[in-house]
């Protein structure tokens, strides 16, 4: 595998650190600086892992524009912290060890043999680069590429539909409705 | 034109009449629904008319006609009929004019839905016992718990839902069993038609106690046997009057008639094996419900519970798994319906007349409804058996086969049986006495209404074949004979029938 | 198909079905015509139509004089379902005609006393219109008896058996509504149809036994085979049928329905309680002699439960006041005779004794019907018009009590006469018909047991004691009542039918006359031959002289009697109280079976009702909902509303499945 | 771009272009007269349909064998589409008179359908993963489409949040099954199988056990089902009924696509977990179904118990034998299920007021009588749902018993019939508040309403009446399905 | 050299951190945020595996979930705007009117 041993521990140990950080902290907007660190530090890794265009892409559209607009949101709502006051008093009696046998799942299919996941593949010249990825883009996988643009568009006129303010907060047909003599049905 | 199937369907005729009328018409409504369900009678008596007496196996039969494919199994709209099968048809078919009849004072409201239900029902009723295919049996089978529902809980007593719920789900609990084991059988032999079935039989030999058990729970539950019979008191209880009638005199015998046509001929050994078990619940219910009968106050509760004696005595003949015993069940079914059938319509129309049924409200009136009081006399005499009327050919013919049965193989067992009828006269004279024997307990009664016509009208025919049977049962029996003796050899000629031998 | 079987059989036994049809023909006419005939016409026919079985009864008699062999005439098929076949057919044979006969002549006078007897009944009781209602039922029971006698297999029997009962039933509840708490009548009616339906049980296993051990329930077939049956086979079908026997004769244990059904009116009482339907037991065992022949311990059996029955009963008669009480154990007394009797295999004396008894109880019974109107009657002239209209006099008194009567003898001369010849009867003076049939068995249980002998002879002295107690307290003394002192004689159609039933009782005697046994003749051709039951002068004095003995005794303690206290006047009262208390409550047999087997009945059927029924089984359906319910109430807990923890149990689910596979299924 | 690839996609097309423009068309129509946007939205479904009917025997691959175009992707578009109409109906008068009437609500309801179409028709993991995203973020949307109503906010929140955890489950199980087959393709994957030429057979089997979780999640398998009763009751009737069928149809269309075509290998791993789910899910369904006093609620309870049967029957799948009649029996019991939730969803909407209320049980005392066809409708849903013939739902349990007996899995199956006593106990409820208890409930059933509510009704007990079409069907779409 | 199970061990730790801040964290943007890194997770994964494949599919994928990342991001932070809008609160515990 490609990349220095010595790179690869400092960035895993940056992304796990900053993803516990993201996890641990009492501050939300803490909780969205350290995750777009994190973001970084897996770009980082892509890069190690012949992933140019990924890693770029990873930086701007994830560690950028999304944590942008989550710090955007957190400013705007003015909620970085909450009450303290905890319902599910044993939910992390119960969801911490379910999480650890879980990693504990995964890392024993993972080491269990992993002869496999020594091999590597000797990638051609022009892996990972913008030019190739575009191209696989455009050709093979054009209906997904399709389909990602309508999936844009669906969310676009959902979060219009959701967070557009014009609407009267009480249905107007409500006096009608509320009519004791049963209303002559629209149609 | 197959007049099985014409029996079958006719009263969808008079339903989708009865559809299009305006719910206000309602005596226009009641007489389409009394002459579709009279018409259905003729045509039934049309169908005995072409019935040939003698050979075994089914006539009017459609054959296979498939009509789905569930996987490797054909389920055909088969229908067929045998002297069992027409034996209870003529008496879902009477039973019926009958009893709407009855609800010609009594349902006064809602009387559209009624009929309409009432006529699915006759329907439903017909098809369970004209259905020669596992699927389409099952079919009608489930389907007849829906009218009966709705009867129960709309026009029903105070508890009329409580009733109606029970009666649905304890049912519906030992159908389901029964759903599983018809599926089994037709994923292991191919088909759902009973006579290839029972041709096949020897494929789920292995299996055949589970399957057994499979139907037995379904059929256990509708008879009712003891201890599944307690939804049939509250049923009972809550119906009106026609829903009574037709609970007790058709719907109970789909659990029996369930049993003779299905468990014994597909199930041989498993019949023999368990027939002392079934014999000794059978045995409990006859004793049990004589004896809880005699416990009530309410007139309706104790003949739901002589239900669960009579019907106790179903049983046991059946199992005796001889030609005593089998043509014994199947004639007792047919007595059954006509006396309980009559209990509950002259204890319906007592309550017509001081809407209660509670004993202590009446006493001594037989001395202001003399005529009232003589047909409850014959009826509740041809219950508890006396010679002369049906009730006794049935159960003397029962406990004769049963005392001699090989399968049951304790005489003991059916003497303790036999006991039945000394409680019956308990219980029965007891209502007898409490309502209609004695000094007038309150002053109200003596302004009761003897009969009218059409309560004589309603009766009539019922007693007239309490009669016809009690004295001259050949022609019951003519009928019956083919289909008995055939069960018997079914279940003898089993590979296994050493198991019979001493 | 109904006369061609007629015609098969040939000659007059073609008839015989007539003895059955008459009667139905009659209550046909009466249930349908009855309103316009009016009572005249009503009782004229159904007295007729029993008169006329009577007469196709003596035509079969005669026709057998001539062809003494049994006949067989088959009407048409009832019951056939598979090899076991039972048909509707009729047994022409001389014990069959001897009980049609009886059944018939008995019933026709009866019938004749009760047209005059009910026309007063109804009107005491204030129901005219039951009129038609009681000559349907009489004739009915009549029907219902000609089938028991005249069947030609078990099954019919059976169906007779139970009709009389069925008969018995409406006859004791006639008047329904009347009786001790306006139920007493119904209750009496309801207990005689289940002690009888007790002693059917019996019966009915009987015939499983003889139909799976003979395959056939046809008299002629199960006597042909049973010689060759197994002894416990023979026993258990003698010793149940036994149990139908008591049932219907009304023997120990199930003769306690007798005395109650008393409630039914005196011409009741006198045909079915007394002459005909009670001697079935005795008639069934005799047609099954050659079953009970073949077993000498149910034969014992049955001599020592009708012998301890003839005591037993005798001595409660001793204790009661009741007129019609009296009678009522002393039938229950001397059908332990004739149960002894059969069961001595002295059939003969016991279809003789059958046959007197059913003259002079009879008449007893009517006369004492003739009493109690005669009662009556004076009862409306002393205490005014319209028995039931003043009702509290009417209430209090009691016109079957003996305590309230005394001295009628001037009163109902004729009543008197004819009471005293049944009473003599009854206590077998000679020459008196009971005489000669009651010593027949005398001299059989003298062969048989000595100790059958001793018991049955306690048993005469008692007969005779309490028959005389009876006719003392009645007939003579002086009136203790206004009623009874103004009390009258009664009409022809009342006391017609005595006299006939008297000179019957008086020269019944002659039917089997020692040296002659025309009756022992005549059954041989059905019974077969049977030891010859000689006179025995010895056995006849001794009983002769215990029964004078008990006239003497009564005569001496009740004869002069003329007390005024109606309340305490017996003797046995005065200086045995105990004694007489127990007799009075009849040894409280009632009362045991009451506590031991009616109260716990009940019980038990409350407590299955409302406990194991409502409580335990339907509490384990209704269970079966309260604990899906509870469990979804559980389940529903753990719907929070918390998207986290919903989270939670999505990981649950991921985690218990990925655990799954990494233990058990990674390859 | 070949024809074929067109084809493979082609009514997911029409849908998700039909839906583009209608957002654009929507500008020119007249405030007033937003009833136009409705009858375009379901000419487009009409079309659709119309387009599906004809593909129905056509078989090909499409887009490097990214789609495929067989008979059970158009059997799953036909339902969709149909339940889509249906859903159409429903809402026109619904969500005039809730207030929510903006015309985005057909836009977002179309490309939904496609999405579900589009999940249908997927050979690759790629596009299942992008066509569960593209049906559900309208959903999401649709959920809270009656905003500001606290209970539609929460409703979408919900769903939302757990949506889109589910998601990454679903994505790390697809990036483990590439890791484990060193492709997404189906194509390809089939071959790996087949060639047992797979790098890496565990991290694939956790893969697709990760598959089943996210798709379980969909289709509301116990216990991925927590969503379901407050998304179903918060969401606006009309969305419920939409969601209730279409979402369970395209789960389970993928779920018989990726495990049945691609991963039949996988059977004997998976068959205990599925046994387990499917157990879990009729058990849980239908108990807390038991003691539900909202209507909606209740049916949300009563859709995972069917989920549960429809597991059942695909517990079958791992018996050669008997997949291809399990897999019939799956393919009806949607056609059953979905007809009856639309005949139940209908007289619900005709209920509900304003502000989510009249749907408590107590709410529809007497409405049986009052308006007698709602009443029949729900008489004949709540039958159909308990399995009492004669109704389609008789024989859509009769045809999963049949597969699961078949496979010999008979203590399922007792299980299942156990639970369907406890089914008929809550259905029957309703009919007992309806009929039997008095009240006067007002309803608004209108024309298109009524149409749907009734024709949903009459489906149901008129094809129980030939079963057989339906199933022929069924069995007519696996021609291709390799089974 | 880094042995590729290196990577997918770090990823699977991101995933089971994404987890348990969805499951831990109360603050719905927070919780939002795990998800993100959940997605994160797996397309290292991706990245990963296609690497080792030398292919260029995974990473292909992994432009798809980006993209399909955003949109949800969008929705999803409509969503609790116009929830802190009404409730003023973004607190996940405060949303349960639902449940039962």
């Amino acid at each position: 595998m490609p990349g220095s041993p010595i790179v690869f521990f400092i960035l895993a140990i940056v992304a796990i650190g900053t993803a516990l950080g993201m996890l641990i902290s009492r501050n939300a907007v803490y909780s969205a600086l350290l995750l777009a660190l994190n973001f970084a530090a897996v770009a980082m890794l892509y890069l190690t892992l012949g992933a140019p265009f990924i890693a770029l892409s990873q930086v701007t559209v994830y560690a950028g524009s999304i944590m942008v607009l989550f710090l955007f949101v957190i400013m705007l709502l003015g909620a970085e912290r909450l009450q303290p006051a905890e319902v599910l008093r044993w939910q992390p009696y119960v969801a911490i060890p379910l999480v650890v046998i879980l990693a504990a799942d995964f890392a024993y299919n993972l080491f269990r043999e992993n002869t496999e996941m020594l091999k590597v593949a000797v990638p051609s010249a022009d892996y990972g680069t913008p030019a190739a990825i575009g191209n696989m883009l455009f050709t093979r996988f054009m209906l997904p590429f399709e389909v990602t643009a309508v999936i844009l568009l669906v969310a676009v006129v959902g979060a219009v539909v959701l967070a557009k303010p014009d609407r009267p907060a009480r249905p107007r047909s409500m006096e009608r409705s509320d009519n004791p003599t049963p209303s002559k049905p629209v149609s | 034109m197959n007049p099985l199937i014409l029996t079958t369907f006719f009263p969808l005729v008079g339903f989708v009449v009865i559809a299009f009328l305006g719910a206000q018409q309602k005596a226009l409504i009641r007489w389409v629904a009394l002459a579709t369900s009279l018409v259905t009678f003729l045509l039934s008596l049309w169908m005995l008319a072409q019935f040939q007496v003698g050979p075994a196996g089914f006539q009017m039969n459609t054959g296979k006609l498939v009509w789905a494919i569930a996987g490797n199994a054909e389920i055909s709209a088969a229908m067929g009929i045998d002297g069992l099968g027409l034996l209870m048809v003529l008496l879902t078919t009477l039973l019926t004019p009958i009893a709407i009849l009855s609800t010609w004072e009594s349902v006064r409201e809602r009387v559209k839905g009624f009929m309409l239900f009432f006529l699915l029902l006759e329907t439903g009723m017909i098809g369970v016992f004209a259905a020669l295919d596992l699927v389409l049996f099952f079919l009608f089978w489930e389907f007849t718990l829906v009218p009966m529902y709705f009867l129960i809980g709309m026009w029903g007593g105070e508890r009329r839902v409580y009733a109606a719920i029970k009666f649905f789900l304890y049912t519906m609990a030992g159908s389901v069993f029964m759903l599983l084991a018809i599926i089994y059988m037709g994923v292991q032999s191919g088909t759902f038609y009973l006579p290839d079935l029972i041709a096949n039989r020897a494929q789920f030999a292995g299996v055949q106690l589970w399957l057994f058990l499979g139907f037995a729970i379904a059929f256990a539950v509708k008879v009712p046997m003891w201890p599944l019979h307690t939804w049939l008191p509250d049923a009972h209880v809550e119906a009106p009057t026609a829903g009574s009638v037709i609970l007790a005199g058709v719907l109970l015998k789909m659990g029996t008639y369930g049993f003779l046509r299905f468990n014994l001929p597909l199930f041989p050994q498993a019949s023999v094996q368990l027939a002392p078990w079934i014999a000794g619940l059978a045995v409990i219910g006859i004793l049990y419900g004589a004896i809880v009968s005699y416990a009530q106050h309410d007139m309706k509760r104790l003949v739901a519970y002589s239900s669960v004696s009579h019907l106790g005595f179903v049983m046991l003949g059946i199992f005796a798994l001889n030609l005593q015993g089998i043509s014994g069940a199947i004639l007792q079914m047919v007595n059954h319906g006509l006396s309980t059938g009559a209990l509950f319509l002259i204890v319906g129309m007592l309550y017509e007349r001081k809407h209660t049924r509670e004993m202590e409200a009446y006493g001594g009136i037989w001395k202001v409804v003399p005529w009232m009081g003589a047909l409850m006399l014959i009826v509740t005499l041809s219950s508890l058996g006396l010679p002369g009327l049906n009730g006794f050919v049935g159960e003397f013919t029962i406990l004769l086969g049963a005392f001699g049965s090989q399968a049951i193989g304790s005489q003991v067992l059916v003497g303790v049986a036999t006991l039945g009828v000394i409680f019956a006269a308990v219980y029965l004279l007891f209502l007898f006495e409490r309502v209609f024997l004695g000094g007038m307990r309150h002053a109200e009664n003596a302004n009761l209404l003897d009969l009218n016509w059409r309560e004589v009208a309603m009766l009539l025919p019922l007693l007239i074949l309490i009669f016809w049977i009690g004295i001259y049962p050949k022609p019951f029996f003519d009928l019956i004979a083919p289909t008995a003796q055939n069960l018997v050899t079914l279940v003898q000629s089993a590979p296994y029938s050493a198991l019979l031998g001493h | 198909m109904l006369f061609q079987g007629i015609g098969a059989a040939g000659g007059s036994f073609s008839l015989v079905p007539w003895v059955v049809f008459l009667p139905v023909l009659g209550l046909l006419l009466n249930l349908l015509i009855g309103k316009r005939l009016g009572e005249r016409g009503v009782g004229w026919i159904a007295s007729l139509a029993v008169g006329a079985a009577f007469a196709v009864s003596a035509l079969l008699a005669f026709s057998l004089m001539q062809h003494p062999e049994a006949v067989r005439v088959p009407l048409f098929d009832w019951i056939t379902v598979g090899d076991f076949s039972a048909s509707w057919a009729f047994r022409v044979d001389t014990l069959s005609v001897t009980m049609m006969l009886v059944v018939s002549g008995v019933g026709t006078l009866i019938h004749i006393y009760a047209a005059g007897y009910m026309h007063h009944d109804v009107r005491h009781n204030g129901e005219p219109a039951r009129y038609t209602r009681f000559f349907v039922y009489m004739n009915l029971f009549i029907a219902a008896m000609m089938i028991l006698v005249s069947a030609d297999n078990y099954l019919m029997l059976f169906v007779g058996w139970e009709g009389v009962g069925l008969c018995s039933y409406l006859l004791i509840g006639f008047w329904f509504e009347k009786g001790a708490g306006e139920i007493a009548n119904a209750k009496a009616a309801k207990k005689a149809f289940i002690a009888n339906r007790i002693g059917d049980f019996g019966l009915l296993i009987a015939l499983f036994l003889i139909f799976w051990n003979f395959h056939s329930l046809q008299f002629d077939e199960v006597f042909r085979q049973a010689a060759g049956a197994q002894p416990w086979v023979i026993r258990a079908i003698t010793l149940f049928m036994l149990l139908g026997v008591a049932g219907k004769s009304a023997q120990i244990p199930l003769y306690v329905w007798l005395p109650d059904a008393m409630a039914g009116t005196t011409p009741v009482s006198a045909l079915i309680h007394a002459a005909t339907m009670v001697t079935a037991g005795v008639y069934l065992v005799t047609r099954t002699h050659v079953l009970y022949s073949l077993d000498a311990t149910s034969q014992s059996t049955v001599a020592w439960v009708g012998a301890a029955t003839a005591l037993f009963a005798a001595t409660i008669a001793v204790g009661q006041y009741d007129i019609k009480k009296v009678l009522a154990y002393s039938t229950i007394s001397q059908l332990g005779f004739m149960v002894a009797a059969v069961g001595m295999g002295a059939y003969v004396g016991g279809m003789f004794h059958l046959i007197t008894h059913a003259f002079f109880k009879a008449l007893l019974f009517l006369a004492a019907g003739s009493v109690i109107l005669g009662m009556e009657s004076g009862q409306e002239v002393a205490y005014g018009h319209g028995g039931h209209g003043s009702s509290a006099a009417h209430e209090e008194f009691d016109p079957q009590d003996m305590r309230n009567m005394g001295g009628l003898r001037g009163r109902m001369p004729f009543t008197f006469w004819v009471y005293t010849i049944g009473s003599l009867a009854l206590a077998g003076i000679a020459p008196l018909s009971g005489f000669f049939s009651k010593d027949e068995i005398m001299v059989a249980a003298s062969q048989m047991n000595p100790a059958i002998f001793v018991i049955l002879l306690l048993a005469v002295f008692l007969t005779a004691f309490y028959s005389w107690r009876q006719v003392s307290l009645v007939f003579f003394g002086s009136s203790r009542t206004r009623a009874a002192g103004a009390a009258s004689e009664n009409a022809p159609i009342i006391t017609v039918p005595l006299i006939i039933l008297a000179v019957l009782a008086v020269l019944g005697g002659l039917i089997n006359f020692p040296g002659v046994n025309t009756l022992s003749g005549w059954l041989e051709h059905t019974l077969g031959a049977l030891p010859e039951a000689a006179f025995n002068p010895l056995i006849a004095g001794v009983s002769l002289i215990v029964a004078l003995a008990g006239i003497a005794a009564a005569w001496l303690s009740y004869g002069r009697q003329t007390a005024t206290r109606p309340n305490r006047l017996d003797p046995i009262e005065n200086n045995a109280a105990p004694l007489f208390n127990a007799l009075a409550h009849r040894w409280w047999v009632d009362e045991m079976y009451q506590a031991v087997f009616i109260r716990p009945y009940q019980a038990i059927a409350n407590f299955l009702a409302q406990v194991v029924d409502q409580g335990l089984i339907d509490g384990i359906v209704n269970g079966a909902g309260v604990v899906s319910r509870a469990a979804a109430q559980g389940v529903r807990q753990i719907q929070t509303g918390f998207v986290r923890s919903y989270a939670l149990m999505v990981l649950l689910g991921v985690v218990a499945i990925l655990t799954y596979l990494i233990v058990w299924r990674v390859p | 771009m070949m024809q074929n690839d067109i084809l493979t996609i082609l009514p997911a097309l029409i849908v998700a272009a039909w839906g583009i423009v209608l957002l654009v068309v929507d500008l020119w129509i007249p405030r007033d007269r937003k009833g136009i946007t409705a009858l375009l939205a379901v000419v487009g479904l009409l079309v659709a349909l119309g387009v599906s009917a004809v593909l129905f025997p056509l078989h090909t691959l499409g887009f490097s064998n990214m789609t495929v175009l067989d008979g059970f992707a158009i059997y799953a578009d036909m339902i969709i589409l149909v339940s889509g109409l249906l859903a159409i109906g429903l809402s026109y008068d619904f969500i005039r008179r809730i207030g929510i009437d903006r015309s985005e609500y057909y836009v977002l309801l179309l490309i939904c359908s496609s999405g579900m179409i589009l999940m249908a028709h997927a050979f690759d993991l790629i596009v299942v993963f992008l066509a569960l995203e593209l049906l559900s973020i309208p959903l999401y949307v649709l959920s809270g489409f009656a905003r500001p109503q606290p209970a539609s906010e929460e409703a979408s929140l919900k769903y939302f949040v757990l949506g889109a955890f589910s998601s990454a489950f679903f994505l790390y199980g697809v990036a483990l099954v590439y890791g484990g087959t060193g492709s997404t393709n189906f194509a390809q994957i089939i071959h790996a199988l087949t060639a047992n030429t797979l790098v890496n057979p565990s991290l694939f089997l956790i893969g697709a056990a990760l598959l089943l979780i996210g798709l379980g999640f969909k289709v509301s398998a116990v216990p991925f089902h927590m969503w379901t009763p407050d998304v179903y009751q918060g969401a606006p009737s009309s969305v419920t009924a939409f969601m209730s069928v279409s979402v369970k149809v395209a789960g389970f269309a993928a779920l018989l696509r990726v495990f049945v075509q691609v991963f039949p290998s996988l059977a004997s791993e998976l068959t205990p977990i599925l046994w387990a789910l499917a157990a879990l899910t009729m058990i849980v369904g239908n108990l807390v179904a038991l003691v539900q006093t909202n209507l909606k609620r209740l049916l949300a309870y009563s859709s995972i118990a069917h989920v549960g049967y429809l597991l059942m029957a695909f517990v079958a799948y791992g018996n050669a034998k008997v997949v291809g009649n399990a897999t019939a029996s799956i393919l009806f019991y949607l056609v059953a299920y979905g007809l009856t939730s639309f005949a139940a969803w209908g007289v619900v909407v005709a209920a509900e007021q304003l502000e989510g209320r009249g749907l408590e049980l107590t709410d529809y005392a007497g409405l049986g009588r009052k308006y007698p066809l709602l009443g029949l409708a729900m008489m004949v849903a709540m039958f159909s749902f308990a399995g009492i013939p004669p109704t389609l739902g008789f024989w859509g349990k009769f045809y999963v018993f049949q597969a699961t007996l078949q496979a010999g899995s008979v203590w399922l199956a007792v299980i299942g019939v156990v639970t369907s006593i406890f089914s008929a106990y809550y259905y029957l409820r309703v009919l007992v508040v309806m009929y039997m208890q008095p009240g006067d409930p007002t309803a608004h059933p209108a024309p298109w309403l009524n149409l749907v509510t009734g024709a949903s009704a009459a489906a149901v007990v008129l094809l129980a009446f030939v079963p057989a079409a339906v199933f022929n069907l069924a069995q007519q779409a696996l021609m291709w399905f390799g089974v | 050299m880094v042995p590729a199970s290196y990577y997918l061990a770090l990823s699977a730790a991101l995933f089971v951190i994404g987890i348990l801040g969805v499951l831990l964290r109360r603050n719905a943007l927070v919780m939002f945020m795990s998800l993100e890194l959940m997605f994160n997770a797996g397309n290292l994964a991706f990245v990963t595996f296609a690497r080792m494949f030398g292919q260029l599919e995974g990473q292909i994928f992994v432009f798809f979930v980006m993209t399909v990342a955003a949109a949800e991001v969008a929705i999803g932070l409509a969503l609790m705007v116009e929830i802190f809008r009404s409730k003023h609160s973004i607190n996940m515990d405060e949303i349960n009117t639902l449940k039962g």
